[in-house]
């Protein structure tokens, strides 16, 4: 039979994985680029460009909204927007600036309570979506608001004290973490050991953004209830024909998304040791978490992207700020400016459509 | 639609039902609270009922472009400044030119946005972001350099805040507004080609409906509310002002969901977006009365958002 | 920067908050000075006019010799990409970094940044919960007071009835400070008022539909304080007819023209003003602090209070301009003579 | 009345109903079939047979009945327990998931995996291999299926099938898009499931191909099991008559023999990209043209670019001697085209709208007085529609999913006839549809063709070429490489010049 002969022969025509891979994630590879071009001249044109300090400082000022990108991206892989991680974000941020605080052990459960919390909220999301059938979209509006309100019962001012020494530890880099807490030393201090000596000077932001990315999102990309999430976004209904696991899958996408916007949020009671119930604030970080998922190339239909990419796309709206305070824009012609910027971003995806020749490959 | 059986309830009457049945417990739990506290049932009382249509007036008009996005499947959060702008920029002008003037950025804002939805293709919610974050920076550019007059002029002063006997000239408009709105829905090839769009839009525009057309007219009719809102927005304060379009965006969303409008498109009636919209105007007010705190209001919204959607946004389980 | 005893100079511009206010000294740098500004929100009308004042200050002569350099950035409402422009400037070993604060704290780590690089900062308009910074601020408890003391004098003898209170930004600890300094005067000497409390945000728009709700349920009130909006609080009781009553509010052009017009008819106001002109201030202290000189650590502006009977057209209010700007801008104490008009409406005219 | 074969019956359904609003798509349905088995069920589009599977295969619950697997009794809650219970459909509906790679999709439910992580190199090997069982070998896994033709999507679903390891295999209409090449492949690994005593249910409304392969066949007529019976018990024509409960005399209409028309649609060096090099081709008034070919030798895309989807279209294309260069399928609607798309549930349906508003979707302009539509000219079309397509329906405002596929494939029909269309495109429109209504849409399209419109015609069913068109053109890599006429189109010529092998012709299984 033909089949035999079909199924040995070499698969010649078949292009090399790296090829595969850098076309099937051409939006992720834009986001790339632009982030180089934006931190790149920031960085040449600093006074102290590529320095120590300078990364510590961007590393701090990225590390949340990055982690309300993560959080961002997994409901929209799902097919759905989540519009309550800026508010989970403000809320665990102010239980944060309850619990985080007094000794080693006490801020040891506070940190978990506080994780707990922003996981337990996004698995209620998660509840209202799958069980109660409302859209996500409209259903994380609506329990957005209630975290705020949460957020604004724990603190209806802003205010708390976290401990001091975590807060330093944490917003500086290895170096001064160690030194802090006097880990990796030779006796009379912290962080002298020689094998240390290499990455003490990475921020320490910048290692727990790893931690996250590589410790929680990869393994979870690469579980069953993972791949279904990028199923459901792909194709509802094949994904339930299939066998998938929907409900564990759509509850696990929220859960996700609540777990990272809390640990944006810790970081943000950790770096201000404080909380702040701040509304606008907790929008801006919604809005900007959509943007950053979608100049990281992530489709916002669902089942493509990745929350890396999302990271990479918090970058480059964050290295577009950092710009400003470089060059010498007017002040008032700023906002202009970094709408425009913004605009330019987001469209860079046009590109796509401008060149599709069938046009029916642009409906999806 | 052909004519069903008349008797049935239609799928999408049932949410405006809801949404009815709830405005009257909201009025019932506000008048509770006003016959505890003052002994008067002031919020049965027609001065009060009015004002709240006045009030609701604006975030209709802004809701019922919305509602036309919406149904295309898209949405538009460029509406905040639009109408800011458009207020901004009728005030500016001035003297008889002044509602043109308004109406025309929202005419150039709902062309540009969709153009990049229907040419560019970036989702619709992504890039009306951006430009409403254009539209702050230009307004905010303006305000330092050219320090424009900002007063309303009298035309603006009568559609914003004049009664006709009795009855505000806005909710007038807004009346005009949404039987225009329900005609085109429901009787016009554009109103059917919007829930064809929502529905399949890839089916549509091989049906030979000419779908960026349609896209742009949808995002031009909605920014070109937003603007209307905001000269006579800007007529009902006197003057026109930086954010004075911020609290509308999301009630405005709101309020078209609750009435029963798919937010994915495709599906819902106009008279569950006035109903959505009154029933937020008297929620926020009836709160507000009641003192609440911020807190509890934030809690309290949601709240009644997501009880509204259990009680009739459970659809069957989606499979496709 | 260490502390040092008083008395600073000028000590009529920069005044202590209190008797016991400490004083605070930087080592002496050589000028001019590298400054910069770093804005929370804008999309205000307020923020707006004190980046201008800002810019129009630093080409003042007195200081245009002193700075080399003033940078203005906005950083929108999240904390984090302040603190982060705050730190950068540091980096960039600029001298001073003159800010609003988005939030009263949280800013531990970049106050402790900028000492060990001797740049001073000040925090001033939402001052920080700190003693570690040298800050510049209106008081508000005494805004409150003001406004209570006010409404109490205008009232006459009236002490029982309905006072309406509209309030600002919730969790702002102006909005507090301003809401606790009202309540203590009205509260102790006229406990029986019963005080309806509305939220405006400080906005016109807000404001207008708050009131013109609480009007429509509680029919009378005898007397008004609104934090802001106050043109849109006016407006709001105009439409519902409510008859004019002793107000307290901003000091936005808008509201003073109300009150300049319908004082006769019972509106009889009080302006006081969170001034724009607050940016100056703080500009002029950091430069002070970098000259070494010992600054009080917390520098209490005087409060730019008009009423009905002292308002005067083309002095502190103007009938012709546009009604959204804060006339309270120049503090000739401190030699900061930036009027409003000439910020904010340099070519009104021109414009019809 | 069951004619239970030899063995005992594997799946055995009792008393079966389902209703669906005010439908009874199944009717007490009894029902079973053997293991080592290969069992064709037959019935007219809503007959109720996706509905009978969608039952067994755990998608819809049934109202009332006992299913029993292996002598046990069962019932699915969803196709994951009726997987695990070795129950697994090829759905008429796709079950890919286009966005994930053709590995990801074939193991989807139950990949391998290492240590409770997903192992991608294992995954690839394996879907590989069963791909290659199918004889679908040059399918890359790592691609992304939305890049796949669709009929590589349906080897790929059945490579997914294959996957769970049947032991009952449904396959509703799973090889609706395959080109007869990949049939045979197929073909060939179902006799070799069925040898290992897999029970087999194989729906197609393909007579050819239930005859090549089914031992048993079951007729369905609304709702209701008809008759089960072996094959050759029965001959064609009956079965026909059980399906439809009358009987059909001539499949195909006569053509008309004619000399050929003057071209109405002329199209010269048409080129698009790599897929279109340059074809040239006419279709007269009057005239029935097929275009043949394996599946994906672009096909799709001269119906396209006719229509005005894709951009960058060289050559010239007149129709009436008039150039003709659409930008969208607005410009050609006005000018007097109408395509029957590919896929009706994506491109030609708005499936959640009504029948109604389905069918009035491309002749909004003509229905609407001024700016406002005409509401008692909208319901006389759609009243006309329904008659004159004999679409099965209750309520012209019910959801037009609700249709039974064939029924919906007459709604996409129906909508471009109401705009009266003077050259119709239609890209395998009977995929999916039962003998009886295949038979009503060729009688429709030769009675258009009289009528003076010109019709061309894709299908990947060659009898159906051969059946209705006047002439076939037949297409290999973006090419025309044969044309054939009157008596010269035959299976054997299509299948030679479709494998472009000159006059060889292949050797199937
Ligand atoms: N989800 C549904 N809602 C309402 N009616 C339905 C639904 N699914 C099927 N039906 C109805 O049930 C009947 C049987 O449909 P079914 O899809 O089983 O037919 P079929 O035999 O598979 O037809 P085809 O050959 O066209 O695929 C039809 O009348 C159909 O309209
Ligand atoms: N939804 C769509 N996506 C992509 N391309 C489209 C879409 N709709 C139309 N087009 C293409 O856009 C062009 C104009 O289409 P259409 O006729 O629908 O719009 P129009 O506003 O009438 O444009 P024009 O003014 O050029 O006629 C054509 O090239 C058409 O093929
Ligand atoms: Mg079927
Ligand atoms: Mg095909």
């Amino acid at each position: 039979m033909a089949d035999a002969a079909l199924s040995t022969a070499p698969r010649a025509a078949r292009g090399g994985t790296l090829a595969l891979r850098l076309r099937q994630n051409a939006g992720l590879l834009g986001a790339i680029g632009l982030f180089v071009l934006f931190y790149g001249v920031y960085n040449l044109y600093h006074p102290r460009g590529f320095s120590q300090q300078v990364l510590i400082q961007n590393a701090n000022e990225v590390f949340t909204i990055a982690l309300v990108a993560m959080a961002q991206t997994v409901p929209v892989i799902l097919g759905g927007l989540d519009l309550s991680v800026g508010a989970v974000m403000t809320l665990v941020n102010c239980l944060a600036s309850h619990l985080v605080a007094g000794g080693p052990g006490e801020i040891g459960l506070g940190i978990l309570a506080c994780l707990a919390a922003g996981t337990a909220f996004g698995f209620l999301n998660g509840c209202v979506v799958v069980y109660g059938r409302i859209q996500p979209i409209i259903a994380t509006l609506a329990t957005g608001a209630i975290a705020i309100g949460l957020a604004l019962f724990l603190r209806p001012k802003p205010g708390g004290k976290l401990d001091a020494d975590l807060s330093w530890a944490m917003t500086n880099s290895l170096g001064d973490f160690a030194e802090t807490y006097g880990l990796f030393g030779d006796g009379s201090g912290g962080g002298q050991a020689p094998w240390f000596q290499p990455i003490a000077g990475i921020p320490v932001p910048l290692v727990l953004l790893v931690l996250v990315a590589v410790g929680v999102w990869m393994p979870f990309r690469r579980t069953l209830t993972g791949r279904t999430v990028y199923a459901v976004g792909s194709a509802e209904g094949a994904a339930f024909m299939s066998g998938l696991p929907i409900a564990r899958a759509k509850l696990a996408a929220f859960t996700m998304a609540g777990f990272f916007a809390g640990v944006g949020g810790l970081f943000l009671a950790i770096q201000t040791s404080t909380g702040n119930a701040d509304i606008p604030q907790a929008g801006a970080y919604t809005l900007n978490s959509i943007a950053a998922v979608v100049i990281g190339g992530t489709s916002l239909l669902g089942g493509t992207g990745g929350a890396v990419a999302s990271v990479i796309g918090a970058l480059v709206l964050r290295a577009i700020s950092f710009n400003f305070r470089i060059f010498d824009i007017p002040p008032l012609m700023q906002p202009l400016v970094e709408g425009l910027v913004l605009l330019a971003a987001v469209s860079l995806g046009a590109l796509r459509a401008l060149r599709t020749r069938n046009r029916l490959e642009l409906f999806r | 639609m052909i004519a069903g059986a008349p008797l049935a309830l239609r799928a999408d009457t049932k949410p405006i039902l809801i949404a009815a049945g709830f405005v009257l417990v909201i009025l019932a739990v506000g008048t509770a609270y006003t016959l505890a506290t003052q002994g008067a049932a002031t919020l049965l009382s027609p001065a009060y009922l009015i004002q709240q249509l006045q009030t609701g007036a604006f975030l209709g008009l802004v809701a019922a472009g919305m509602m036309l996005v919406i149904l295309i499947g898209h949405i538009d959060l460029s509406v905040a400044w639009t109408l800011a702008a458009a207020a901004m920029t009728a005030t500016a002008v001035g003297g008889p030119l002044a509602l043109p003037a308004g109406l025309a950025v929202g005419v150039a804002v709902g062309l540009l946005n969709g153009i990049g939805v229907a040419y560019l293709r970036v989702p619709s919610m992504i890039f009306t972001l951006g430009v409403n974050a254009v539209l702050r920076g230009l307004m905010v550019a303006q305000t330092g350099g050219f320090a424009p007059q900002t007063a309303a002029t009298d035309a603006m002063r009568f559609l914003g805040a004049e009664r006709i006997a009795g009855m505000p000239v806005a909710v007038l408009v807004w009346a005009a507004v949404s039987l225009l709105t329900a005609g085109l829905l429901s009787r016009t090839a554009f109103g059917k080609a919007l829930y064809g769009m929502g529905n399949s839009e890839a089916a549509a525009y091989l049906s030979g409906i000419r779908t960026r057309r349609v896209t742009i007219l949808a995002f031009v009719l909605c920014s070109v509310l937003a603007s209307l809102a905001g000269v006579m927005l800007a007529g009902y304060s006197t003057k026109a002002y930086q954010g004075m379009g911020d609290a509308y965006v999301l009630p405005a969303i709101a309020a078209v969901v609750i009435g029963g409008t798919h937010i994915l498109g495709g599906r819902g009636r106009y008279l569950g977006t006035v109903v959505g919209v009154i029933l937020i105007v008297l929620l926020n007010s009836v709160l507000s009365i009641m003192q609440m705190p911020e807190a509890g209001r934030q809690v309290i919204y949601g709240g009644v958002i997501i009880a509204m959607l259990l009680v009739y946004g459970r659809g069957a389980p989606t499979r496709s | 920067p260490k502390t040092a005893s008083g008395p600073g100079p000028e000590p009529q511009c920069f005044k202590p908050w209190k008797a016991d206010t400490k004083y605070m000294q930087w080592p002496k740098k050589d000028g001019p000075y590298r400054v910069a500004i770093v804005n929370g929100f804008v999309g205000n009308t307020w923020r707006i006019q004190m980046i201008q004042t800002a810019k129009a200050y630093a080409e003042q002569p007195g200081m245009k010799e002193r700075i080399k350099e003033l940078k203005v950035v906005s950083t929108g409402t999240d904390v984090a990409a302040q603190l982060g422009a705050m730190e950068d400037f540091i980096n960039q070993g600029y001298d001073a970094i003159v800010t609003i604060a988005v939030a009263p704290d949280g800013f531990d780590r970049v106050i402790r940044l900028a000492d060990r690089n001797n740049v001073v900062v000040v925090p001033f308009d939402n001052v920080l919960d700190t003693d570690k910074v040298m800050q510049v601020n209106e008081d508000q408890l005494e805004i409150g007071r003001i406004a209570g003391r006010h409404i109490l004098k205008e009232l006459g003898s009236k002490r029982e009835g309905k006072i309406l209170e509209v309030r600002g930004l919730p969790g702002n600890s102006v909005d507090r400070d301003r809401h606790l300094g009202f309540r203590e005067v009205v509260e102790k000497e006229a406990p029986k008022f019963q005080i309806i409390e509305i939220v405006g945000n400080w906005d016109d728009g807000t404001s207008q539909k708050a009131t013109a709700d609480a009007l429509a349920v509680h029919g009378r009130f005898d007397a008004v304080f609104t934090q802001g909006g106050s043109t849109g609080t006016v407006r709001a009781m105009m439409d519902a007819k409510h008859p004019f009553v002793p107000m307290a509010g901003e000091s936005e052009n808008g509201y003073r023209k109300l009150i300049a017009e319908h004082a006769k008819d019972g509106l009889k106001g009080l302006s006081y003003g969170q001034s724009a002109g607050l940016v100056a201030i703080s500009m002029k202290a950091a430069l002070a602090a970098l000259e070494g000189n010992p600054m009080p650590q917390l520098i209490s502006v005087p409060i730019p209070v008009e009423d009905y009977t002292s308002l005067k057209a083309g002095v502190n209010y103007w009938p012709d301009l546009t009604d959204n700007f804060f006339t309270a801008n120049a503090f000739p104490a401190c030699g900061v003579n930036i009027s409003a008009p000439e910020i904010m409406a340099k070519d009104a005219q021109n414009v019809k | 009345m069951i004619q239970t074969d030899s063995r005992a019956p594997f799946l055995t359904l009792t008393g079966i109903s389902k209703r669906y609003g005010g439908v009874r798509a199944l009717d007490g349905v009894t029902f079973a079939c053997g293991r080592g088995s290969i069992h064709a069920v037959l019935g007219e589009n809503g007959a109720g047979k996706s509905t009978l599977i969608k039952i067994v295969s755990g998608v819809v619950q049934p109202d009332e009945g006992v299913m029993r697997l292996d002598g046990r009794e069962v019932a699915f809650p969803n196709p994951a327990a009726a997987n695990r219970a070795g129950v697994v459909c090829v759905f008429q509906e796709l079950s890919l998931m286009p966005d994930l790679t053709v590995a990801d999709n074939i193991l989807a439910a139950d990949p391998p995996r290492r240590f409770g992580l997903i192992d991608g190199r294992a995954q690839r090997r394996r879907a590989e291999e069963l791909l290659a069982s199918i004889g679908c070998a040059d399918v890359d896994p790592r691609l992304r299926v939305r890049d796949l033709p669709l009929s590589r999507r349906q080897m790929v679903e059945i490579a997914k099938a294959l996957a769970k390891k049947p032991r009952l295999l449904i396959l509703d209409e799973a090889t609706s898009a395959l080109t007869a090449a990949d049939v045979e492949r197929v073909y060939a690994m179902l006799r070799r499931l069925k040898a290992d005593g897999v029970a087999i249910l194989y729906i197609s409304h393909r007579m050819h191909e239930i005859d090549a392969l089914a031992d048993t066949l079951s007729v369905f007529r609304n709702g209701r099991h008809i008759e089960t019976f072996a094959k050759g018990a029965r001959s064609p024509d009956r079965i026909v008559e059980l399906m439809i409960g009358r009987e059909i005399t001539a499949q195909y209409p006569p053509k008309p023999r004619r000399s050929r028309p003057k071209p109405r649609l002329e199209v010269r060096d048409l080129s698009w990209g790599e897929r279109l090099r340059g074809l040239s081709f006419s279709v007269g008034s009057g005239e029935i043209v097929g275009l043949g070919g394996l599946d994906g030798q672009g096909q799709k895309e001269v119906l396209l670019a006719l229509f005005g989807v894709l951009k960058g279209v060289g050559g010239t294309v007149t129709v009436d001697g008039r150039p003709h260069r659409p930008g969208s399928p607005a410009e050609a609607k006005d000018g007097g085209l109408a395509l029957i798309p590919e896929d009706r549930k994506t491109e030609g349906l708005m499936l959640p709208m009504s029948i109604a508003d389905n069918l009035v979707a491309a002749s909004l302009k003509p229905l609407s007085k001024g700016f406002v539509i005409d509401r008692a000219k909208e319901r006389a079309a759609v009243a006309d529609a329904v008659r004159r397509l004999q679409i099965k329906i209750g309520n012209a405002d019910d959801a037009v999913s609700t249709l039974s596929g064939g029924n919906q494939q007459k709604v996409v029909i129906a909508k471009w006839l109401m705009t009266g269309p003077g050259l119709i495109l239609l890209n395998d429109p009977t995929r999916g549809i039962d003998v009886g209504t295949k038979q009503e849409i060729y009688r429709l399209l030769r009675d258009l063709a009289d009528g003076g419109a010109a019709i061309l015609f894709y299908s990947t069913d060659y009898d159906e070429l051969i059946g209705c068109c006047d002439r076939v053109s037949v297409m290999y890599d973006g090419r025309i490489v044969r044309e054939l006429e009157g008596d010269a189109i035959t299976e054997r010529a299509i299948v030679a010049s479709a494998l472009n092998m000159g006059n060889r012709v292949p050797h199937h299984g």
